[in-house]
């Protein structure tokens, strides 16, 4: 069948996913749930003295959509700077996903990158994914 | 649309096609055009799922349509989605304020000013929390013209303990429409929240509730076209964010364990289990039918009838009419008592006559006895009247009279 | 009406119009009849009015036609209409026995008992409530086939403790039904008040309110083929009458004055605000809907699909199935998950099949806690389904199996 | 116009209702009110040492319904024992009406009916005119 969604290299993705698995002594550490799923995110960065991501890994578990999201993303920010990834925004991960994601599922999506952002700022970023993606109509939303 | 296009729009309203029907109780509740049944219908029939959760196609459907009538009914009283908060009705709406904000913010000692002029549904939550929390009601009197006056709202503000003053947009006995945004930011300046009743304002009268900078607004579907089953209240966002959930349950939550939860982020926070899902997509309905004639002209309409009503009803001996005595001053609706006949005998031979008009106290005993009445007679405007429907009550009230008149 | 029936019922619910809809959903909602929708239409259409005040004979109308629906509406689940309160959805009915039976009725070191399948609508409540008055929750288990313990029930109320306990009827994930005249002659004997959630019993098989006993008894107009913004609330009168009003404003009251309010009688004491009127006649409507066809026939039909499903889900490789193993222990609905995918992915792939289900947590986030999983997929069945529906869905399952399978 | 609600004699009781006004040291009293409509009654009863009414009063406002019942059944009780007085039920005061009363207005008809029983059995009698004449559908209301 034709499913654009899942597409070949979100699946691979999702069954072998990059960078996952523990870190030990993370210098950032964040951690999220999409509440509407129940899928679980954990993510943890080593970075250098000028705040550069050196290493990566997450764990937790969810659908292909939010596990092929933070794998992939995961392998984009290496090298990265904090301040930088921190600025990320939602098109960081739609480019990287490349099919159309439905409201409901973009909070499957964009989990990865709430968790990187927060644990990039040392907060959990500001995120309103039920208010701006449901109280609102399409397209008001911003990460 | 002029005062005497009767027809033009009573043909959006099903409920108009019987005979001789003369509705002049939109206060109590709106008849609802043929758009919001037909919303109702449709959603039903080709869109209905549950919202919030859903991932099949049918599904994300209802969700986009639910979540795009609160916005647009956000947007038509001027304010966010996410401050606007589904309810069953402006009852629920207010008691909402009253055990979520009500506690932490009005202490023993404290007071919560209201108006002589309020509805039960903004009295009874108010005088059960200063009961519970020993604080004190302050009543604004209404004078012999239905007006309120700030100088009796700054003096009851001036020692500091008013926590709350809670006044409704227009009375629904005495049509007065109060100015709302000098009691809120006399309130603000005095360090007390305020909460407005728009529950006879919203379909009549342009509302903005950023400008009125209301802490809290309260409305309801049913008398602004839309169906039965739905309330709303826009609150400010810091307060409803330091404000704890009320009813708890399905979709408020983030994530509940065996030991403990937290919540959902606004507006879902206090919008616990299933939302009336149909009926906020119907009330969207109605308020883009409201928007499509323009609150302006409808204002313009409802007031020109009310003005008319106003002298026509006060051409007839024995009739009191109570309020303020110009229509600018007033919602659409008129009450008034007859000296020879009860409000309910009134009500009754006018039903005879298929004029439907309210009698009773309107949920407002503390405003009757303060009036020296048991009860009033009222008829209340909507867009569909016309002065036809003024002439047909003020006909039949002629067979009142002659009924009761002579003795 | 056989399992193989499809057509014949589903002509009744214009939804299913849709070329190619399999809705699998109907625990999370109902699809709706056709004389659902025309009740709605021509309540609104032709006899709309505000209830409880009205004189004229549109009011007068409107009022026989909310209270005859009630009466047909607790006589359907042999309840009285006096002590049958409508609230706005399930989820508030729970939180009306919590804020007004609650506090008078549990204090510190008392106990309340839940069974770890509880929707969140049946579990926040409580917790709010044991923390604010220092009362703890226990946690009757489910074992591994989905079953509580009366053992474990009994040795929770030994104590004397426990002062209500609150269970469901049948569990929206696991689809037990529970032993609930058991769980409340219990509850009863040793001195709790019992709940019983019904919101996924009532259209599915025969409840009878009185038989079962319990002091409270809750259910969901929106899942028993009637519209959204209804819920109902059966009590004990004894209980309803001590218990203090929760929302408060107009239709609840008897007189209201500066100072004091006296509440009115049963039901309207704890109904405050205009009701969902048009949706209580819609729900009349609905309960007739099923009434027509015989709910011991509507048991048999979906007991039937469910057993077909069980068989079919269960021949699937990887397919692991929740919940009891027989359909005659379950209502109609089966939870399932694929050890090579994940129930959102399932439910995504499913629904471009037009198989609509459901995929997520379920409302019971401690359940899944229990089952070690964060998320189920689930089909549910209703009266229009046949084994037809269950074809589609196992055929889908099968391209999900293609797409995630292989690795 | 023909209004059979409002019958001649229907009208005369209310525009001269008899037995309309204070009374002095009572021996029973009542006061009660139709919560719907606002309407007020207060009835006083004198009775001899059988106690039987010697004299009724009552006091109030509300409309030509509730006050012409009041004042027909006024003039039916002299002479009567409280005891048969609180067993009245319904159609006394119907039958008297002699009209067809709507449910919403019943509360107005059976007002004074009430109210006389509680004079007469001390206590605000066992009435539920909602419960009653509004949760179910016609013809399950007794008083
Ligand atoms: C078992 C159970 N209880 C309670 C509820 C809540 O019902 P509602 O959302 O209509 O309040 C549901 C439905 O979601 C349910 O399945
Ligand atoms: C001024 C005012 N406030 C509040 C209400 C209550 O509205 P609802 O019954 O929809 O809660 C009403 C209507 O009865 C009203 O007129």
């Amino acid at each position: 069948m034709d499913d654009a969604l899942y597409r070949e290299e979100i699946l691979e993705h999702y069954k072998r996913p990059h960078n996952f698995g523990p870190m030990e002594n993370p210098d950032r550490e964040s951690f999220d749930t999409n509440p509407l799923c129940g899928d679980e995110l954990r993510v943890m960065l080593k970075v250098d003295d000028n705040d550069v991501v050196e290493e990566v890994r997450f764990e937790g578990h969810g659908c292909a959509i939010s596990q092929a999201s933070a794998s992939m993303i995961s392998d984009e920010i290496k090298g990265m700077k904090l301040d930088d990834l921190a600025r990320l925004d939602r098109s960081a991960i739609l480019d990287l996903l490349g099919i159309d994601i439905s409201a409901t599922r973009m909070k499957c999506a964009l989990l990865s990158l709430k968790v990187l952002k927060s644990a990039a700022i040392g907060t959990l970023a500001d995120w309103e994914p039920d208010t701006a993606d449901a109280a609102r109509p399409a397209g008001g939303a911003q990460l | 649309m002029t005062t005497a296009s009767h027809t033009a729009l009573a043909l959006d309203f099903p409920i108009l096609e019987q005979e001789g029907l003369v509705y002049l109780d939109s206060a109590a509740t709106s008849q609802k055009p043929r758009v919001v049944l037909d919303a109702l219908e449709d959603f039903l029939a080709h869109h209905n799922a549950n919202v919030h959760r859903g991932v099949y196609p049918l599904a994300i459907d209802a969700d986009t349509r639910f979540s795009a009538a609160r916005a647009q009914i956000a947007a038509f009283v001027g304010a966010e989605p996410a401050e606007t908060i589904i309810t069953k009705n402006a009852t629920e709406a207010i008691n909402l304020v009253r055990y979520s904000w009500g506690p932490q913010n009005v202490g023993a000692g404290d007071a919560i000013v209201l108006t002589e002029a309020e509805h039960h549904s903004n009295i009874v939550p108010w005088q059960q929390l200063c009961e519970e929390v020993g604080a004190e009601l302050r009543w604004l009197e209404v004078d012999d013209e239905g007006m309120i006056s700030l100088g009796q709202l700054d003096e009851f503000l001036a020692d500091g303990r008013v926590k709350m003053v809670a006044v409704t947009h227009c009375s629904n006995v005495l049509g007065t429409i109060n100015p709302v945004e000098e009691v809120v930011a006399r309130a603000r300046a005095a360090g007390a929240a305020s909460l407005i009743d728009g529950s006879q304002a919203v379909p009549h009268m342009a509302v903005n509730v950023d400008a009125i900078g209301a802490d809290f607004y309260v409305w309801t579907g049913h008398k602004a076209y839309g169906p039965t089953g739905i309330g709303l209240l826009h609150g400010r966002r810091e307060l409803l964010e330091a404000m704890p959930p009320f009813l708890t349950g399905g979709d408020m939550i983030k994530t509940v364990s065996f030991e403990a939860t937290t919540f959902n982020e606004l507006p879902f926070k206090f919008e616990a289990g299933t939302p009336p899902i149909a009926e906020t997509v119907a009330l969207g309905a109605a308020v883009d039918f409201i928007s499509g004639l323009g609150i302006d002209r409808v204002r313009a309409h409802e007031e020109a009838i009310t003005a008319y009503a106003l002298s026509q009803l006060q051409a007839i001996p024995g009739l009191t009419v109570q309020g303020p005595p110009l229509a600018q001053q007033r919602g659409g609706l008129v009450s008034f008592t007859l000296d020879c006949a009860h409000p309910h005998d009134v009500a009754e031979i006018l039903g005879r006559d298929q004029v439907c008009v309210r009698a009773g106290h309107h949920c407002t005993q503390p405003l009757m006895k303060k009036l020296g009445l048991g009860a009033t007679t009222r008829a209340s405007f909507a867009v569909h009247n016309s002065t036809d429907d003024v002439d047909a009550l003020v006909g039949s009230l002629g067979n009142v009279i002659e009924i009761f008149g002579e003795s």
